[in-house]
């Protein structure tokens, strides 16, 4: 292989925010037209790092260089000008402007004559942005708030190419992906893989975060990883496999008790809950099953196939067109959430940023949530209870946390998951609809969430799973049911030992 | 009621008040106030809704010229301008605080910005021994005699009659027939009701006049034009337009003017307000009724500086020099004239230390 | 196999259907403030005969609409930014009250012309350069900045004049109130023009795009480089001039400079620019949503008026009014929090 | 292995300095209110010497302080929620004037006594309740439900006594205004007692626990099974129970029953929930610093009275003093975004 020119390189970096040290020293070179997968524990100074490059933050010591001089970036402007663009792991799109005023936000001047903005000729050059990383089928004049997450996901990452490339025309770039996969399905991962092979071609060069380790292997030429904010290595692709990445995040092999897979118990022939005929219009249509007491059941499908939906219907958020849900031989109509609660049903939400945490709260008080009027003792909200509970679920999850009185905002993304699923546990439903529990968990806690969803079951709890993954789908599920298009087109049954492969589901799922 | 004035602990019933008064020619004098009186900071104030109003500022005027008057018999004092901004627990509490800073040594005047509150802006200065009077309104079962000495008098230019006044005013120069528009103070001012009432016993004498459109400006200029503005496209043969005060018929001009009907239409307000009195000097509005505030505030002071000073004991008066009515000068094109050189383009000439000769007839 | 096609070709028939009545529901609440104004119009029409309807009081209700429409429009801005503005009552009032003091007028001897018309506006402008630094510099809520501010404004006017309003004696700006172009009264055309200003703004220079953007998410534009705190700063000093017109042209339609000028402009303000469609979230609506959003409004006061509805009622039938229209014009929706 | 820990051990430990530091900061901008409250109190002293700080100011203090506290308890759920509540001076002057009418009074025949009272609050309570649930039911902004309730109300409070106010004419009620307690009036005791009242609602019940969770983000109480619209709907309904008994102290207070009693309370009991440290986007704060508030500006104002400022500019520097008082108080920090 030719020597390939350094694009960029972190020397020495340090972080520390009042007291917390969040990055110790960490090192990064990047190479012309080189993938770098950038991989570690929740916290371990992954997005720091990357806020630090972008000029989001500076760093407290240390030094970067990008084209052989010192880039020390103070906005994100500045960080553009020298070819350096940032997909930010939470969406940055203006909901309310259309795509292609998104993708030139910021940068209406250039296209301003005679004191008006010329949107026409906006609109032409957004056209051919978006075909360039293959996107040409998205309208720019349509406004952003109605797209799906996946196309804004595409747009974020044409509206980064763009202002890179403009701006750095002759030389080369560098992006910067932080969980660019967590909100897509697995058709957009291969166009968004393309598309950073495509600037790989190209001679631009990509950091690229991810929890998900196969992903990793797939695109990247070099993986560093972090542990609780220094080096803990880097290695060409060649050298890499998931079980040693695995290792150097968390210091330990990946278990084959991965998935506690000796926990799992075979359910009961008690039916809890029971979904006949149930349709929403646009949505799904026709869909039967049944959920025992005790049993993990796995739905599985792209997004779109309509499995988020009729959770949605089955937790009381929407209401069905057609069709009943029987809930302990009871026909039940909701029209809120909480009357779903009372009778024992909740739904974890996956986007923790929106839909999970409370973010002014304290953890304490986001883990008694859905269970405040259990914790009274004579009319009257016991603080203690309340803390007691708190105290028990960080401990149970392991949760990062300064104590339970720290805002869940201010904890990393995968300690706000887990501080969402104590949630889950401490509500005491007895139907839960855990939709990608693990999504932006480290590994090691994953296992630790596993684990718990096991124990849930045996104590009597029912569980419908949407994954995170595929795999994690089908290893903790006693069934599996695949979704496509509205219709539940499979059934799998799937014992401790006779799990259905992921190609049988793949090929039902597309 | 009143006590007899046998007992002798307290200056005001000491000899210096004679037994029969002739109040209607009382006179200070001066060198019957003792030193250590005017030695004394005595707290002056008037209390007013706010300072907006053209006729308000007449108000404090008038105790700006009674103080003139304290300079000139060398009585130390201070003055204080309470502005309630039109709410009655801010006048009430304005009026507690002046009171128990002055620690007796206070006299006021009052506008009490509803009929309610009088009894309690009294019972305020009573309360802390200084002495109040108060105008325009008061509920009528309550009367300065319940706080004797310090409630020293009530005084009113008549709302019904000056309104009553005015319309006849407007009647007549309308020859006694056609349409008109009548636009209200804010709803649930007592001023506004008696104005509005006097209008309506007007309105029975001239039955060959026909109110087309009657609503609320809440005294506001801008408020009455759009309303003249708005009514003048379904009538636009209006006789005349009466209003409640100065400020309204303001905006009523302004409307008029618009459909070059100024002068043709004709108009009346009520505070002598002076773009109005030049109004009616300009042929524009028929008339307008001064309260002259600047005898309201001033005399009234000066009624309850003697009554602080000893020369008078409230408790004593009689009932007519307790409670009357301050005269109203109605400004028509007859005496517009007269009514600017006195009014207008200089404050009245007042003695106060005939201190009753602000009393109506 | 055929089968399974069938249905997947009907649930995606279903989706598309689906959109199109989404839409079609989208389309008519846009248009609905639209509806909303025409029913009005007709209603009032029926009860109050030829009269509502004549060209003079379609003049009347021109005339009317200026001044709460450049006061709605300045407004428009600072709520898509998210946040308020109370100082309406006050700069508006100060703005009428410094025009009549400063050209020729019955209170001292001034007599800057048409020019002391520009510097009132000056000021107002510069009053709201400095609520909108202070709100953007000291980080305090524009709700408490501009409610000081109506406060400190109130004070001023009042002072410019002490106590005795001046009456505007300059004959060409006098005479301003009562012309019309094309029947149109002029002070209507200039807050038109003011409309077509902002309107400009908006749609065709990057801040108007940038306002959007601050409104829905402020950490958006701030992460692409673009200076929030200068966009902010220049919504306020955009409402401070829209105000400053709005003062200027009440003193000339009065005549008169008053503080009470700005008296109670500022509820049917914000009714207008919402019935309008401007959410007060922030992020959504514009200019053109308020110019409908205030004629609903204008018309309203203007019909209940000829219609001579008791006025001890009329507060009350008003605020119904408003809360149907309200009703009828907000958009709606399951995921939309209405706070 | 033992390496790991050590690490883990630290992290913990830095996470303590971290917390150490967060909080000094955090307790001195929460005390920020209570010292710009003894600041006043000290300069007033000062300034007024001993007629500022007597026994019976005090007093006067107390009784002033009343009606704005209980105004400012029931926004301050309100604003927790990130919602507002403009129908005050409506439910506040209807609740006063139909206290009057019911009660023995000058202007018809009612003589319900102290039942009298509790049902003007009762029907304010309703007017709450109805704000809250056309807020919450037809996704209107509060901010426009309540602004149309205040003319509504105001209109019934007008009507209520048709144009002439009621003088209460009941002996026991209208000795209330005279009485006090321990030298503190009955009104202020009242007022104190609502005051426990919001504070037990706030801190011991799980309702008081979800204000606060609806008020930062409303759309995870949802998904958590909490029922968000009932939430809200109970929260205006207290608000309107807190605006009644002000509306029916206010009566007392002034012996009459008027719609004028609820004028100009909104602005300053909103200045006093920000002061206190409520924020208006909602989820911070409480009724415990809404009491800080409106001593604040109580005290602000019964000074200011004091001192004899001259009226003309009294507007202008009560809304300096407002916004030094804000800066000085309000929690600030590069995370907020202040709208
Ligand atoms: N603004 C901040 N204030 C305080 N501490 C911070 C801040 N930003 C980061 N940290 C600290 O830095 C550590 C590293 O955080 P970072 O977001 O970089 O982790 P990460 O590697 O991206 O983790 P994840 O896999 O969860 O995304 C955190 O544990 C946190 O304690
Ligand atoms: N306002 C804040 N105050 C203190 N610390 C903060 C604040 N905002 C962020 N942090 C810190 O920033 C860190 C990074 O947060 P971020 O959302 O990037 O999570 P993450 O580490 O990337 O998590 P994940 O990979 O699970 O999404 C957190 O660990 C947190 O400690
Ligand atoms: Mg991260
Ligand atoms: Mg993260």
């Amino acid at each position: 292989m030719e020597k390939k020119k350094l694009l960029f390189s972190a020397k020495n970096i340090t972080k520390s925010f009042h007291g917390t040290q969040a990055l110790k020293g960490v090192d990064l070179d990047v190479y012309e037209g080189e993938v770098i997968g950038l991989i570690g524990e929740n916290g371990a100074g992954k997005s720091t790092l990357l806020k630090i490059i972008i000029g989001v933050q500076p760093p407290s010591s240390g030094e970067m260089f990008m084209h052989d001089s010192k880039f020390e970036p103070k906005t994100p402007l500045e960080a553009n000008a020298a070819g350096v663009g940032m997909v930010y792991q939470e969406q940055s799109l203006i909901t309310n402007l259309s795509v292609g005023q998104n993708i030139f936000f910021g940068h209406e001047k250039e296209f301003v004559q005679l004191g008006f903005v010329r949107w026409r000729k906006m609109y032409e050059e957004a056209q051919k942005v978006l075909e360039a990383v293959g996107s040409g089928h998205i309208n720019p004049r349509k406004k952003v708030i109605d797209l799906n997450f996946a196309t804004r996901q595409m747009i974020e990452i044409a509206k980064v190419v763009n202002v890179t490339k403009s701006a750095n025309a002759n030389g080369k770039c560098l992006i910067l992906l932080d969980e660019p996969t967590s909100v897509l399905n697995e058709g957009e991962v291969k166009v968004l893989f393309e598309e950073i092979r495509k600037l790989k071609a190209l001679g631009h060069s990509v950091i690229f975060v991810s929890h998900r380790l196969d992903e990793v292997l797939e695109i990247s030429d070099r993986v560093y990883v972090y542990k609780d904010g220094a080096n803990a290595g880097n290695m060409p692709i060649e050298e890499a496999t998931e079980t040693k990445m695995y290792e150097m995040m968390v210091g330990h092999e990946s278990s084959s008790e991965y998935y506690k897979l000796d926990k799992q118990i075979t359910p009961g022939e008690e039916v809890v809950l029971e979904v006949k005929d149930l349709g929403l219009w646009g949505r799904f249509k026709h869909c039967n099953f049944k959920l025992h007491k005790g049993e993990i059941l796995g739905l599985c499908g792209v997004v779109g196939s309509g499995k988020e939906e009729i959770c949605s219907v089955i937790c009381g958020d929407e209401k069905p067109t057609y069709g009943e849900v029987i809930l302990k031989g009871k026909p039940v109509k909701y029209s809120e959430p909480s009357q779903a609660l009372k009778d024992g049903t909740l739904l974890i939400p996956k986007e923790r940023m929106y839909e999970g945490i409370v973010r002014g709260l304290p953890v304490e008080d986001n883990i008694a949530m859905s269970n405040t009027k259990r914790l009274k003792k004579n009319g009257l909200v016991s603080k203690k209870a309340i803390s007691n509970q708190a105290e028990k679920y960080i401990k149970l999850l392991n949760i990062k946390t300064r104590g339970k009185d720290e805002l869940v905002i201010q904890l990393s993304g995968g300690n706000q998951q887990k501080v969402v699923f104590a949630r889950a546990l401490a509500s005491e439903a007895d139907i839960l609809i855990l939709n990608h529990p693990t999504r932006g968990v480290d590994v090691g806690a994953k296992e630790e969430i596993y684990s718990l969803i096991r124990d849930m079951v045996a104590g009597g709890k029912s569980v419908i799973l949407l994954g995170d993954t595929l795999d994690e789908c089908i290893s903790m599920s006693n069934r599996v049911f695949v979704m496509k298009d509205g219709l539940i087109t499979g059934e799998f049954s799937a014992a401790a030992d006779a799990k259905p492969s992921q190609v049988q589901i793949v090929s039902m799922m597309v | 009621g009143s006590q007899p004035s046998e007992t002798t602990d307290t200056p005001a019933n000491s000899g210096t008040v004679a037994e029969d008064i002739d109040y209607a020619n009382f006179t200070i004098d001066p060198s019957k106030i003792p030193q250590e009186k005017l030695d004394t900071t005595l707290y002056v104030a008037t209390s007013v809704r706010g300072l907006e109003n053209p006729y308000i500022v007449t108000i404090t005027e008038g105790m700006d010229e009674f103080c003139k008057y304290l300079d000139s018999i060398g009585q130390k004092y201070e003055k204080q301008v309470l502005d309630s901004g039109g709410s009655n627990d801010v006048e009430i509490d304005n009026m507690k605080q002046f009171a128990a800073k002055a620690k007796g040594n206070a006299i006021a005047y009052a506008d009490p910005n509803e009929a309610a509150i009088a009894p309690s802006l009294a019972e305020a200065m009573a309360s802390s021994g200084g002495y109040i009077g108060t105008a325009w309104n008061k509920p009528d079962d309550a009367s300065p005699q319940d706080y004797d000495p310090n409630w020293v008098i009530h005084t009113s230019a008549d709302n019904v009659t000056n309104g009553k006044a005015t319309a006849k005013a407007l009647f007549d120069n309308m020859g006694g027939k056609g349409k008109v528009f009548v636009i209200e103070g804010m709803l649930g001012n007592t001023a506004s009701i008696d104005r509005v009432k006097g209008f309506e016993q007007a309105l029975k004498e001239y039955p060959d006049i026909e109110v087309a459109h009657q609503d609320t400006a809440n005294w506001a200029t801008d408020q009455a034009l759009t309303l003249v503005e708005t009514w003048l496209n379904d009538t636009p043969d209006v006789g005349g337009i009466w209003c409640a005060n100065d400020n309204m018929a303001t905006g009523a001009l302004q409307a008029l003017d618009k459909k070059n009907l100024k002068g043709k239409v004709g108009v009346t307000g009520i505070d002598a307000n002076t773009d109005i009195v030049e109004a009616v000097k300009a042929g524009n509005v028929v008339a307008t009724v001064s309260s002259n505030g600047y005898l309201q505030s001033g005399y009234t002071l000066a009624i309850c500086y003697a009554a602080w000073a000893g020369l008078i004991d409230p408790a004593q008066m009689p009932e007519e020099y307790r409670v009357f009515l301050t005269p109203a000068v109605m400004v028509t094109a007859d005496n517009v004239d007269s009514y600017i050189a006195e009014y207008v383009d200089s404050v009245p000439k007042m003695d106060f230390a005939k201190i009753f000769s602000c009393k109506a007839d | 196999m055929g089968k399974e096609k069938l249905a997947a070709l009907s649930i995606t028939e279903e989706f598309a259907s689906k959109i199109k009545a989404d839409n079609q529901k989208e389309r008519l609440t846009k248009w609905a403030p639209v509806f909303v104004l025409i029913a009005l119009f007709l209603v009032f029409s029926l009860i109050l005969g030829g009269s509502f309807a004549s060209g003079s009081n379609l003049v009347s209700i021109l005339n009317q609409w200026a001044i709460p429409l450049l006061v709605a429009l300045g407004l428009t801005f600072v709520i898509m930014l998210g946040s308020i503005d109370l100082s309406i009552d006050g700069t508006v009032g100060m703005a009428g009250s410094l025009a009549a003091v400063f050209v020729l007028n019955s209170r001292n001897g001034n007599d800057m012309g048409v020019w002391g018309l520009f510097l009132a506006v000056f000021c107002s402008v510069i009053i709201g350069f400095i609520i909108g630094t202070i709100h953007v510099k000291l980080k305090i809520p524009s709700f408490m900045v501009s409610f000081a501010f109506m406060n400190i404004c109130a004070g001023i006017g009042l002072l410019s004049y002490g106590g005795k309003p001046p009456t505007i004696k300059d004959e060409f700006i006098a005479s301003i109130a009562k012309s019309s172009f094309l029947e149109i009264p002029i002070i209507t055309w200039v807050a038109l023009l003011v409309f077509v200003l902002c309107l400009y703004i908006q749609e065709c220079t990057p801040f108007g795009r940038h306002i959007y953007a601050v409104g829905t998410d402020e950490t958006i534009p701030k992460a692409v480089g673009i200076n929030v705190n200068k966009v902010k700063i220049k919504v306020f000093t955009l409402a401070g001039f829209c105000f400053g017109v709005a003062g200027v042209l009440g003193a000339i339609r009065l005549g008169q400079g008053q503080v009470s000028i700005g008296a109670d402009l500022m509820f049917p303000a914000n009714a207008a620019v919402v019935i309008g469609g401007t959410a007060l979230t922030g992020g959504k609506g514009g200019v053109v949503n308020t110019v409908v959003g205030t004629l609903i409004m204008t018309v309203l006061f203007n019909g209940l008026t000829m219609m001579g509805v008791n006025p001890n009622i009329k507060t009350g039938v008003q605020g119904l009014i408003i809360l149907i229209a309200v009703a009828l014009t907000v958009k709606r929706g399951s995921t939309i929090i209405s706070k």
